[in-house]
Order: structure tokens, then C-alpha cells, then sequence
């Protein structure tokens, strides 16, 4: 466990609570977007170079824009009268809780099993692209599929409705 | 073969024989993108139908080069691509196409016949608010009609048979609106029905015994000689070969699609459409399809017939086209419609081609086909130029004096008529013809269809010019001045009038072109074919005849023009005559009287059974389950009821109780489920531990 | 390397992943807007997918690419996610001029 | 042969200036000094280049607008860049009081940063490239992606309707051209195989007698180059796009409330980005640092690779003393409606390239795919509402 894994881990965490506890709904989209970035640094951290690269392009590049839009759309940057947290957070707090609980506990019982192994694989993008148009062709198109219907969707849902014809 | 070679042809000769489907292919993917296209749409979709018809008709012209290079340099040409269809067992039912001279001198026919028409329409169609719907028929038409030509497989043939038969009911409905037009559609339908579930018994009966339906298979289709020999040794009912009853039953459904005698009373009826389809369909090409079955299983027909001997099928064959031949052209003496007439003359002409067949041989019958499509589409054409004309007359005796009017539809028309007739020497019908009545002269079996034939060509002279008298000469008898029409009419007229006497180039007894292409002989120019005895007598005699017809049709009708309302010149002089030929020779009637009678008889018995006994039958159950029913209501009522409600409040307090967790609240449903998440992944972990 | 008791640096990465879904979790669970809510799941979805490059790089056949494949079309499907998503939110503000889910409980518009 | 020697030298001499500074460090700090050196160069060179860049902006501009530019400060003008940083860095740091301070402080350094990291994969000369990456173009988009962020930081914490407009224009700009920049570069890795830029480099520098092979030299390049030079303007905000800071309109956009050296560093930010995309442009269209002739190969690389970068950077500054300024709707229907049907179809035609294999077919069909389409989507553009010839309808 290196110094850089716990600051990257530490970022991650960080921007993670900061966008959950940050008032503003701005502050919290750019908030998340720094748990973001410490993904990104994580994923390059574990020699996963492209999804590193594709996380920065889709989450800051879009998913963070995305996200800001839909905030200013819905008058969304103002601060709602009666707080931010709904009435039964500690109920939810509770819950969140008993998740990372169960979760860490499964971790912590499991990786004893797990041989270490450090070897950094010799992947590089050309294999990613070949197993893209390969073995993985088929869930690629149908992503591609998915991301057609969901951007159409999208824009139909969130269209102005129109008069409805006479 | 393998499964996964199930589509791979597996034979093709040259490219255009293994391109050879794109010909029927084109037309029908038009036909679609057609369908598609919203009605307002009209130049895209003329454009669309004219444009793959020609594509047709160029693929076509190649195939038919092809065909005749082939054959110049003295090979058989018959190439053919078959492919499997379907799998059951061990039995395939096998596809495919196949280009031998037959096939390609009806797809260029076919296509070539098919655009001019398609061109005409867009003039006479101009003003039609279906104008894209009828291209879309026009094309499937199109496609289908050339489909039939090529198929390798009677199975394909069948098939496109039935969309051929289909887009002629839809075409002649076109004006649905009209209920003589609807009912036509129908009769139609039906009829070609009566004679293609023959057909189907036939090909059915054929794929039972060969096991392949295919025409040509490296010695293993059904119309090759070892296949021919097995059916023509085993025996059907009657003393007669399966080869027989099989050719029959084929035969059976060629009478319905070409108006062969006992079914041909759809043909005039089907005029009610519009009339390029009249000439396109019911002239030149879709009837011409049961004469071209015929010639395609030709080799089933007469398999084991002597050098000039005949065969049974051929003798019914012959029989039924000479006296349809006659029959039709009698009835055409006394009608009054302009299509009408036209309509049973082609039934008479198709009489002839089927006559031909049976007498002569594929190549007098395709001939005598070749040339009849152009001067039959000619006269349609020139006919709907005349209707077109005289705002949508139909009745001759209304007509008059167009020969003024519209010179060229008269020439036109005079030169189609002139072919018609067989008019001797410069006229492609009078070559075609001949043929037929020269094959007729040489049968050794019977004069009768000879005798037959010749009083045909002289009745078919007779109302020819009848008609055209009626039309073009006098004076005019109509409301509002004629007028002559627009190029994009009379341009396919006057091709269709070039071919009609150029055509009869190719098939004169002293260069028989064509029939040594059919047959496959080296063509030979030799004015000795005249020498062969009594042929040129018999010019003379046909010719004699043809005079006579003109003559006498002159002498009754010729520049009199009579009132609309008089009867008819023939009526004064021979009204026991006039009457029944007027009438059709009453088989509508005769149809009425049993067929249909029988029918709506059988209807009401079944009517009569499904009120009383059934009905009755339906009634007394319906009875018991009431009385049942009344003792269950009983039982409900006064047990089940009470109990039930108690249950009914329980369970909707309950439900209101429940209800509060479905309040709509998404994060109530997040939580809950990451609630039960945490409880199944504790009892796991737990279950699990070591 | 063998601090606090942990045996791999696998084990580092998925607590990360664990404690990252807990908090988008909560996030989900205790804010009022909706938009946070998607931030929640989208931050949950992050998880997930640490976890799968986590054990694609700790695996026993990283080449066989399954864990990078499964987080990189798990990044797409999450924007395919995030759009429609947000698309909905911005629909039921224009309809109900709140994107308060405590405010948004009628099936009737 | 000494010759070869000198130009091999002149060619590497920055290499081997790295190579002897680290040489006087222990053997473990080597690779990290290289990287340090490597990093501290571009954060020197590039400035100094944004600096000749405003120069010859300003003066080119002035000759095209028929004026004199600027020709007080120092010979010809040429201190002018210094001295408007001198005055940048003393003025007044003004922050509008109702300004959210952290973001709206974030927002500069946020661009500048992304921004500089674009540069860490670009080679600008043979062995010249700071991190050489497997996946150097994806990096390279992602940070392009990333100053998106920092626009709307700075356009909304400014808490100034026309900061807003001017955030929600620039990003909806720049995410539409994103789109197409992406895909016209996705043409050029189908063909060299690789997302790393020496890679696609290595790939283009190879000659045909004395012509090379630069990707621009065919049907599909051109029209990409074509496309990624159009997305490359609207991207950095350059006109004939720059809505998000149109003066005319919006005073100066997400950068109105901005002042002294933050707005220098949004200045900054946009001509190092618009030396980043022309770097890109050159190295994926026109050969990186390769030489343009066979014969010409003795120069050293990171000299061709500066020329182009500032060809590209003239073209720039040529552009935006010609065009006027575009519509917003008119830039959205050009990028969503033209740009973006045409680059989907170079895709085509690029795969069509790579498979039709060797000869003259293969140019002639993609050079009439792509050319018709071309004059058929201009040709339709003219019948439809929103990208048919630009009419501007005046306040009445």
C-alpha cells in the first residue's frame, strides 16, 4: 500500500463526503466531480490506463456537465427553504452504515483467500480495441444501442410538450 | 449438400445467368419503395417503375444476347441456378432460375411490352388520384410476370403465378369504387382459382412421384428424361399415365390464367380495370402466362409422343384452344364495348396459341404469343387513346369519324387491326397464324381444328372490322368532339406498331428464325420453305379468308354510321343469331344456373343446419349451464358471499396498512431495499463463514 | 504492506469501493432532490466499478480483459444512466416545479 | 559523416541537455528529474510561444483590419506581450462580492491546469514527448473534456447573468464540437492502429520519392483535417465561434467578473489550448514533427513541428480577421446538422479505405463518397430551415 494509494483513496473519499454533505447543489456536483478525478487517479493507480482516460472523458466531460445542466435547469443552485436533508436522514444514515458494514466485512473475510499478485498485466489500448470489436463485440453494439435509445429517450422526455394537435 | 451451403447457387454458367433473378428482383423492390411513398409523390413513382422496368429490360436484352450467342455459335443453351428452399427430412424443396431461349424471348417481351405500357400510363393515368398505388401494382405485376418467365422450379413458378394473379385482382378493383369493378376483381380471382387448385393437385402429384420440382437438374429435374420416363410408366386413373393426368391438371390451371374455354368468363369482365392494365395484363402478358406454362412443361406434355405423332394432353390441349379460338370470337361478333370486343378476341387469340401448342409444337404457339402481345397491347393502347379521347366512352356505337380526330391512334390501330385479322404478307399475325393453320393441316388425327381455326380467322376478320368501322369511320355520334392524345401515349403506340409488322420477319416459313432459335436448330434463309406442298395454297386459302371477314364486315358496317339506339346491322339481318352471341352464348348464365345455384343451395342447407340442428343442440346445453347456474348463484349468495366479504375488510384494512410503505416515496424504496440487502448479504456471510 | 491487517493491496481498493458506496448510498438516502439522489447512485455506480478494475488488475488472467471490459461498458451504461436520468428530473420539474422527492409522490399529474 | 553526426546532435540537443543536467543526480531520481525537467520546459517554452502568438496576432490583425497593431512598446511593438503582463500582475484582483470565492478562485487554475496537461502527450520533436502514453490521444481529449468544468466554474460563481450565458453557450459549444473533434480523429486511429501520438507520428513519417505520407494527403484526411480544424476553432472559443465571449453581446462571458492575473490566466489558458489543438492537429494530419519533404529531413524535428504549430496558429488568426461571428443556433445546427452527418461518413469512408487495400480504386471512390456528400449536404442545407445560408434579421 503505497503513500500515493492513501492520498488517491483519501481524495476519492473526500470529494465522495464532500458531495454529499455540501449544501449547495453546485458545490456538490463539483464535489463529486473530484471523487471523479481520484477514480480516474485509482484506475491509473491499478494500471488500467483506458478506463482511466474514459473516465475523465465521461464523467468530468459529461456526466459532471450533464448533471450542472440539469442543477441550473431546475433553479436547482438556490438553497431549498427547508434544508437539504430529508426529515428521516438518520434512518438513512443508519442503513448506509449497515451497507458499508456488511461490505467490509465481506472484504475483510474474503481476502484471505485471494493470492497477492502484483505482475502488472501487459495490456495495452490495441488489445482493448481488439477485444472490443472481438469477443466483446456483441455488448458493444448493444451499448451503442442502449446509448442511441437513452440519448433519444432523453431528449423526448426532457423535450418542451407540445400543443397537442387539433 | 450442407446445411450451411443451403443458399449458395450450385451451378451458375455465366454472370448474367447467376445475376438472372435481379430482373424480377428490381420491378418488385421498386414496387415496395413505391408502397412507400405518399400518394403526391407521382413523378418519383413513375419514375421509380419506368426506371426498374427498363433496368429489366436492359438485364433482359443482355440475357437474350447472351442466349443468342450461344446458340449462333451452336450450343444448347440452357444455364440455370438452383438453390435449396426448404429442409423436411430428407426431402428438399429446391429454387432456382434457369435462361434458355424460351425464357429469354418472353423476358424481353415481357419487359420490353411492360415499359411501353408503363409509359402510356403515366399519360391515361395522368389525372388518377391513385397514380402511385397503381404504379406499385403495375411493378409487383412487373416483377411477378418476369419471376414466372425465369423460374426453374414450378414450386417458384406457382408462387409467382399467384402474385400475378393477385395484382390482377388488385388492378382490375383498381376503381373499387365501382361495384362492377369490385365484383370483376372477385370473379376474376375466383376463377383463376378454379383452374389453380388443379394446378397446385398437379404440382403436388408431380413432387410426390419425381421428389424435385425443378424444371432442369443435370439430368435430375422433373422435365429431364429420366423423371419423364418414371411418370409416363406409371398409371393414374382412366387409363391414363400420371405424365397425362399431371399435364392435365397443369393444363387445367394454364385454362384459368389465359381464359381457356369453360374458364374464360373472367376475361371480359376484367376490362372493368383500367385499360394499360387491359393491355398489359389481360393482352399481353399475364394471360400469355398459362400459354407460357405450357410451353415450359412442354417436354411433360408430348414425352412419348412419335416423331409427328401426339400425345393425349396435347389432343385436349388442341381441342380446347380451337374451339375457345371460335367460341370467342363469336361472341366478340355482337358486342358493343370497344374493350369488350378486344377482350374476347383475345380469348380467341389465346385459343389459337393454345392450339398452336398442341399442334405445332413450343415454337408455333410462342410465336403466334410474341406477336399477338405486340399488336393485342397495341390495340388496347390504341383503344384506351380512343377512350382517353372521347372522355371515357366505351360503347362503340357512340363513337365515329376518329379517323379525323385522331390520325394517328387510327393509323395505329388499323395497323394492329390489320395484324389482328392477318392480314397476308406484311403483318407479323398473318406469319404467326399461318403457322398455327399449317401445323393444323399437318395433324393427322383430326380436321376438325383445323376447320375450326380457319372459320376463327375468318370471324375474327368479321368483327375486327366492325369494329373499326364503328370507330373511325362515319361520322361522329358522341357528345363532345374527340380529340387526339398526348405523345407520351402515342409514342408506345406507334412502336408497338413498328414490331407489330416487323415482328413477322422472323418467323416466315422461308427464314424461320425464330423457330429454330426455340428449337434449337441452326437458322437457315431458304425461300424453298415456300416449296414444302400446299403451303402456299394454304396462304392463299387464309388469306382468302381474311378478305372474306374485311369484306363482309365492310359490306354490313362499313361508313354508316347508324343511330346509337338502332340495332345493329347484323341484328336486322340474322336476329336469331344476333341474340345469343349478344348475350355471350349464355355460360354466365349457364354458370348461374348450376355452379352458383348450387352453391347458394348448399349455402342454405348449411344455413338451415347451423339454425336448427346445431343451433338447437347450442340451445339445450345453453339451458342445462343456466339451470346450473342458477343453483350456483344459490350457493353464493348465501355462503360464500358472507364468508368473503369478512375476508374482503380484513384484507383491505391490511392493505391500508401496507400501503404506507408504498407511498410513493422513492427513497422509502431505496431504503428499504438496501435494508434487505444488508439482512440477505448478513444471512450469506453468516451461512458461509468458516 | 501489511498494515492494519490487510493482506493485499486488493483488499485497500475494495474497503475505498465499499466506504464510496456507502457514502453514495447515504447520499441517496438523505437528501430531499432528486439530483442528488442521481448523484448518489452515480457515485455508487463509481464504486462498482473500482471494484471491477480492482479485480481485473488483482485477477488471475488480467489479459483476459473480463473486469476492464465489464467497467468500461459499465462507464457507458452509467451515461446512458445519468442522461435519462436527468432528462426525467428536468421533465417532473417542468411538470410538478419541484425536484423534491419528498414533493413527489402522486401518480396523478 | 560528421555532417550526419551534427544534425543527428542538433536534432536530439535538447535530449542530451536533459540527459547530461540528470547525470549529476543519483541513478534512482533520474527518470523522475527527466519528467521534472521535461515538465518545467513546456511550462516555459509554451508561454513563451503564447507570447509570439499575441504579437502576431495583434499586428496580423491590424494588417487585415488595415491598421498598424501595436508599435509603441520596444522595437516594432515586439515588449508589447510583456508589457501587458507587467500590467496584468499589478492590477487589482477584483471578486464580486456576491462571487462564490472558492470556485470562482478554482476556475482559472482549474483551466490552466488541464490545459498544461495537454501537453505532457504531445511529441514535439523526434524522442520529444514528456509521459510517451499508450492511450496518449484519449488523454489528450480527456483533458480537453475537463476545461469544460472549469468554464461553467467560472461562469457560475461569478453570479452575473452574462458569466452564465456565457458558461451555457461555451459549453454547449464546446461539447457539440467535441463530439465531431472526437470523431475526426477516430479516423486517423483507425488507419495508424494506435492511440499514441509518436505512434501515429511514426506511421505518417514515411516518403513516396520525396512526398510523404502525411494523413492530410488523402480523401478521408482532408476531410477530417477539414472538420478537426473547424471543431478545433469552436473548441478553444476562437472566432468565427467565439459566442461565449462575444464583446458585441455578452461583454466578455464566463470571464467578465474576472480581473488582473485570473484574467490572464483565462487569456493564457485559451491561446496555450488553441497551440495544443493546432500541436494536435499537426501530429495527427500533418506528420507531427516529420519533415514535409524527403530531402528536407536533416532539420531538426522540433523545428518542423514549430512551424506548424504556428502555420496552424497564422490560419487561426487569419480565419478570425475574415469571418464574423456566428448565430449560436447557426454554430449548433452547423455542428449537430453538417459537421457531424459528415464526419460519421468519413468513419465510413475511412473503413471503406482500409479495407478496399492498395491502388487507385480505393482514392477515387472515397475521394467521390466524400465530395458528393459534401455537395449534396451543402446543396439540401440550401431547402432546409436551419443550416441554409446565414440571413440575419435586424432589431427593428
Amino acid at each position: 500500500m503505497s503513500p500515493i494509494f492513501y492520498l488517491l483513496a483519501a481524495l476519492t473519499i473526500g470529494g465522495g463526503l464532500a458531495a454529499v454533505l455540501l449544501k449547495y447543489l453546485v458545490h456538490a456536483a463539483l464535489a463529486t466531480t473530484v471523487a471523479f478525478a481520484g477514480l480516474a487517479l485509482l484506475y491509473l493507480e491499478l494500471d488500467a490506463q483506458f478506463a482511466g482516460f474514459a473516465q475523465i472523458l465521461v464523467y468530468i466531460g459529461a456526466v459532471a456537465i450533464l448533471i450542472v445542466f440539469a442543477i441550473l435547469l431546475t433553479r436547482g443552485s438556490d438553497l431549498p427553504k427547508d434544508g437539504v436533508f430529508s426529515r428521516t436522514w438518520a434512518l438513512g444514515l443508519v442503513i448506509a452504515a449497515a451497507v458499508f458494514a456488511v461490505l467490509g466485512w465481506a472484504v475483510l473475510q474474503s481476502v484471505r483467500a485471494v493470492p497477492q499478485q502484483t505482475a502488472v498485466p501487459a495490456v495495452t489500448v490495441r488489445d482493448i480495441g481488439n477485444a472490443l470489436v472481438g469477443r466483446y463485440v456483441l455488448p458493444l453494439e448493444i451499448v451503442a444501442l442502449l446509448l442511441t435509445a437513452a440519448t433519444i429517450g432523453a431528449v423526448i422526455v426532457a423535450m418542451h410538450e407540445k400543443e397537442r394537435p387539433r | 449438400m450442407q446445411e450451411s451451403a443451403a443458399f449458395t447457387p450450385q451451378f451458375a454458367a455465366s454472370t448474367i445467368t447467376g445475376i438472372l433473378w435481379l430482373i424480377p428482383a428490381v420491378p418488385i423492390v421498386a414496387a415496395g419503395v413505391i408502397a412507400l411513398l405518399k400518394q403526391p409523390r407521382r413523378k418519383l413513382a413513375a419514375a421509380l417503375a419506368i426506371g426498374s422496368l427498363f433496368v429489366s429490360l436492359l438485364l433482359s436484352l443482355i440475357a437474350f444476347c447472351h442466349v443468342v450467342a450461344g446458340w449462333a455459335h451452336g450450343a444448347v443453351v440452357r444455364e440455370f441456378v438452383n438453390f435449396t428452399w426448404l429442409r423436411a427430412g430428407n426431402s428438399t424443396v429446391d429454387l432456382g432460375w434457369v435462361l434458355d431461349p424460351l425464357a429469354a424471348i418472353m423476358l424481353v417481351m415481357v419487359s420490353f411490352v411492360g415499359l411501353l405500357i408503363f409509359i402510356y400510363s403515366v399519360g391515361y393515368m395522368a389525372h388518377d388520384e391513385n397514380f402511385t398505388r397503381f404504379f406499385c401494382f403495375l411493378s409487383l405485376f412487373a416483377g411477378a410476370m418476369l419471376g414466372v418467365v425465369i423460374s426453374n422450379s414450378l414450386l417458384l413458378l406457382f408462387m409467382c403465378w399467384e402474385i400475378v394473379g393477385l395484382t390482377s385482382y388488385l388492378l382490375i378493383g383498381f376503381w373499387y369504387q365501382k361495384p362492377s369493378a369490385a365484383a370483376a376483381a372477385k370473379k376474376a380471382f375466383i376463377t383463376t382459382r378454379v383452374g389453380d387448385v388443379f394446378f397446385l393437385l398437379g404440382i403436388v402429384w408431380w413432387f410426390s412421384r419425381t421428389g424435385t420440382l425443378l424444371f432442369y437438374s443435370h439430368g435430375w429435374g422433373s422435365l429431364e428424361p429420366l423423371n419423364l420416363a418414371i411418370l409416363s410408366t406409371q398409371h393414374a386413373a382412366l387409363g391414363l399415365s400420371a405424365a397425362t393426368a399431371i399435364g392435365l391438371l397443369i393444363f387445367a390451371g394454364a385454362a384459368g390464367k389465359s381464359g381457356q374455354l369453360p374458364l374464360h368468363v373472367w376475361l371480359p369482365d376484367a376490362m372493368e380495370g383500367p385499360t394499360p392494365v387491359s393491355a398489359l395484363i389481360h393482352a399481353a402478358t399475364m394471360v400469355a402466362a398459362g400459354v407460357y406454362l405450357v410451353a415450359r412443361v412442354y417436354p411433360l406434355m408430348s414425352f412419348g409422343a412419335a416423331a409427328h405423332g401426339t400425345t393425349v394432353a396435347l389432343t385436349v390441349i388442341t381441342w380446347v384452344g380451337a374451339s375457345t379460338a371460335v367460341f370467342a370470337a363469336l361472341i366478340a361478333v355482337a358486342q358493343n364495348d370497344i374493350k369488350r370486343i378486344l377482350a374476347y378476341s383475345t380469348i380467341s387469340q389465346l385459343g389459337y396459341m393454345m392450339a398452336g401448342l398442341g399442334l405445332g409444337g413450343v415454337a408455333v404457339g410462342m410465336f403466334h404469343l410474341i406477336t399477338h402481345a405486340f399488336f393485342k397491347a397495341l390495340l388496347f393502347l390504341g383503344a384506351g387513346s380512343v377512350i382517353h379521347g372521347c372522355h371515357d366512352e366505351q360503347d362503340i356505337r357512340r363513337m365515329g369519324g376518329l379517323r379525323a380526330d385522331m390520325p394517328l391512334t387510327f393509323l395505329t390501330y388499323a395497323i394492329g387491326m390489320l395484324a389482328l385479322c392477318g392480314f397476308p404478307l406484311f403483318f407479323s399475325g398473318f406469319w404467326s397464324k399461318d403457322g398455327i393453320l399449317e401445323a393444323a393441316r399437318h395433324w393427322d388425327i383430326s380436321k376438325g381444328p383445323f376447320i375450326l381455326l380457319i372459320v376463327g380467322a375468318l370471324l375474327t376478320a368479321f368483327y375486327m372490322t366492325r369494329q373499326v368501322c364503328y370507330v373511325f369511320f362515319g361520322y361522329w355520334r358522341g357528345h363532345d368532339p374527340a380529340h387526339e392524345s398526348p405523345k407520351v401515349m402515342t409514342l408506345p403506340l406507334s412502336i408497338l406498331a413498328f414490331f407489330a409488322i416487323a415482328l413477322g420477319v422472323i418467323g416466315t416459313p422461308a427464314w424461320p428464325w425464330f423457330h429454330a432459335f426455340l428449337e434449337n436448330r441452326p437458322a437457315a434463309s431458304d425461300l424453298h420453305g415456300f416449296a414444302e406442298p400446299g403451303l402456299v395454297q394454304l396462304m392463299l386459302l387464309s388469306s382468302l379468308v381474311v378478305f372474306l371477314g374485311l369484306y363482309l364486315g365492310w359490306r354490313l358496317y362499313g361508313n354508316k354510321s347508324p343511330k346509337p339506339e338502332a340495332p345493329d346491322a347484323l341484328e336486322k339481318s340474322a336476329p336469331w343469331l344476333w341474340a345469343p352471341l349478344r348475350d355471350r352464348l349464355y355460360v354466365d348464365e349457364l354458370y348461374g344456373f348450376t355452379v352458383i345455384a348450387f352453391y347458394a343451395w348448399w349455402a342454405r342447407v348449411a344455413d338451415w343446419l347451423d339454425r336448427r340442428v346445431w343451433g338447437g343442440i347450442v340451445a339445450l346445453v345453453a339451458w342445462l349451464f343456466s339451470l346450473w347456474a342458477h343453483f350456483n348463484r344459490f350457493l353464493d349468495v348465501n355462503w360464500v358471499d358472507g364468508s368473503f366479504d369478512k375476508t374482503c375488510e380484513e384484507l383491505s384494512s391490511g392493505g391500508g396498512l401496507l400501503s404506507r410503505v408504498e407511498g410513493g416515496r422513492v427513497q422509502n424504496y431505496l431504503r428499504i431495499l438496501a435494508a434487505a440487502v444488508v439482512a440477505l448479504a448478513a444471512i450469506l456471510l453468516w451461512s458461509t463463514r468458516p | 504492506m501489511t498494515s492494519v491487517g490487510v493482506s493485499t493491496p486488493l483488499a485497500g481498493y475494495l474497503l475505498v469501493a465499499a466506504m464510496l458506496f456507502a457514502i453514495g448510498l447515504a447520499g441517496a438516502l438523505v437528501r430531499r432532490n432528486a439530483i442528488m439522489v442521481l448523484i448518489g447512485i452515480e457515485l455508487m455506480l463509481n464504486a462498482a466499478n473500482l471494484n471491477l478494475i480492482a479485480f481485473w488488475r488483482f485477477g488471475p488472467h488480467p489479459e483476459l480483459l473480463t473486469g476492464m471490459m465489464f467497467a468500461i461498458f459499465a462507464i457507458a451504461v452509467a451515461a446512458a444512466e445519468a442522461a435519462v436520468g436527468l432528462g426525467l428530473v428536468i421533465a417532473i420539474h417542468r411538470h410538478t416545479n419541484t425536484t423534491e422527492l419528498d414533493k413527489i409522490n402522486r401518480m396523478k399529474g | 559523416m560528421a555532417n550526419t553526426r551534427l544534425f543527428v546532435n542538433l536534432d536530439q540537443i535538447f535530449i542530451l541537455i536533459r540527459d547530461w543536467l540528470v547525470g549529476f543526480l543519483p541513478t534512482a531520481f533520474r527518470p523522475a528529474a527527466g519528467v521534472v525537467l521535461g515538465a518545467i520546459a513546456i511550462v516555459c517554452v509554451f508561454p513563451g510561444l503564447f507570447a509570439v502568438v499575441v504579437i502576431l496576432e495583434r499586428k496580423g490583425v491590424g494588417r487585415i483590419q488595415n491598421r498598424y497593431g501595436p508599435n509603441r512598446v520596444g522595437p516594432f511593438g515586439l515588449l508589447q506581450p510583456i508589457a501587458d503582463a507587467v500590467k496584468a500582475l499589478i492590477k487589482e484582483d477584483i471578486v464580486p462580492s456576491r462571487a462564490d470565492p472558492v470556485v470562482h478562485f478554482l476556475a482559472p487554475i482549474v483551466l490552466l491546469v488541464t490545459v498544461f496537461m495537454a501537453f505532457a502527450v504531445l511529441p514535439v520533436g523526434r524522442n520529444m514527448v514528456l509521459v510517451d502514453m499508450d492511450a496518449g490521444l484519449l488523454f489528450f481529449i480527456a483533458m480537453g473534456a475537463a476545461t469544460e468544468l472549469s468554464v461553467f466554474m467560472a461562469g457560475w460563481s461569478s453570479r452575473n447573468k452574462y458569466s452564465m450565458l456565457g458558461a451555457m453557450r461555451g459549453i454547449a459549444q464546446m461539447i457539440s464540437y467535441e463530439v465531431v473533434l472526437v470523431l475526426s480523429t477516430v479516423s486517423v486511429v483507425m488507419i495508424s492502429g494506435s492511440l499514441s501520438l509518436t505512434r501515429i507520428i511514426a506511421a505518417q513519417n514515411s516518403y513516396s520519392g520525396i512526398f510523404p505520407h502525411w494523413y492530410i494527403f488523402t480523401p478521408w484526411g482532408a476531410a477530417g483535417f477539414l472538420a478537426f480544424s473547424i471543431a478545433g476553432m469552436a473548441e478553444t472559443n476562437r472566432s468565427p465561434f467565439d459566442v461565449p465571449e462575444g464583446e458585441s453581446e455578452i461583454v466578455a462571458g464566463y470571464h467578465t467578473e474576472y480581473s488582473g492575473f485570473k484574467f490572464a490566466i483565462f487569456f493564457i489558458a485559451e491561446y496555450l489550448s488553441m497551440i495544443s489543438i493546432s500541436g494536435l492537429c499537426a501530429t495527427l494530419f500533418l506528420g507531427g514533427w516529420s519533415a514535409p519533404l524527403s530531402f528536407l529531413t536533416f532539420i531538426p524535428s522540433w523545428i518542423w513541428f514549430f512551424s506548424k504549430v504556428i502555420l496552424s496558429l497564422f490560419v487561426f488568426i487569419w480565419v478570425r480577421g475574415t469571418l464574423p461571428r456566428l448565430r449560436q443556433d447557426q454554430l449548433m445546427n452547423f455542428a449537430w446538422k453538417f459537421l457531424l452527418p459528415y464526419t460519421l461518413l468519413n468513419l465510413l469512408v475511412t473503413a471503406l479505405w482500409r479495407f478496399m487495400g492498395e491502388g487507385w480504386l480505393r482514392w477515387v471512390v472515397s475521394t467521390a463518397i466524400l465530395a458528393a456528400a459534401y455537395v449534396l449536404m451543402g446543396r439540401l442545407g440550401l431547402y432546409r430551415k436551419h443550416i441554409g445560408p446565414r440571413s440575419y434579421r435586424y432589431a427593428e
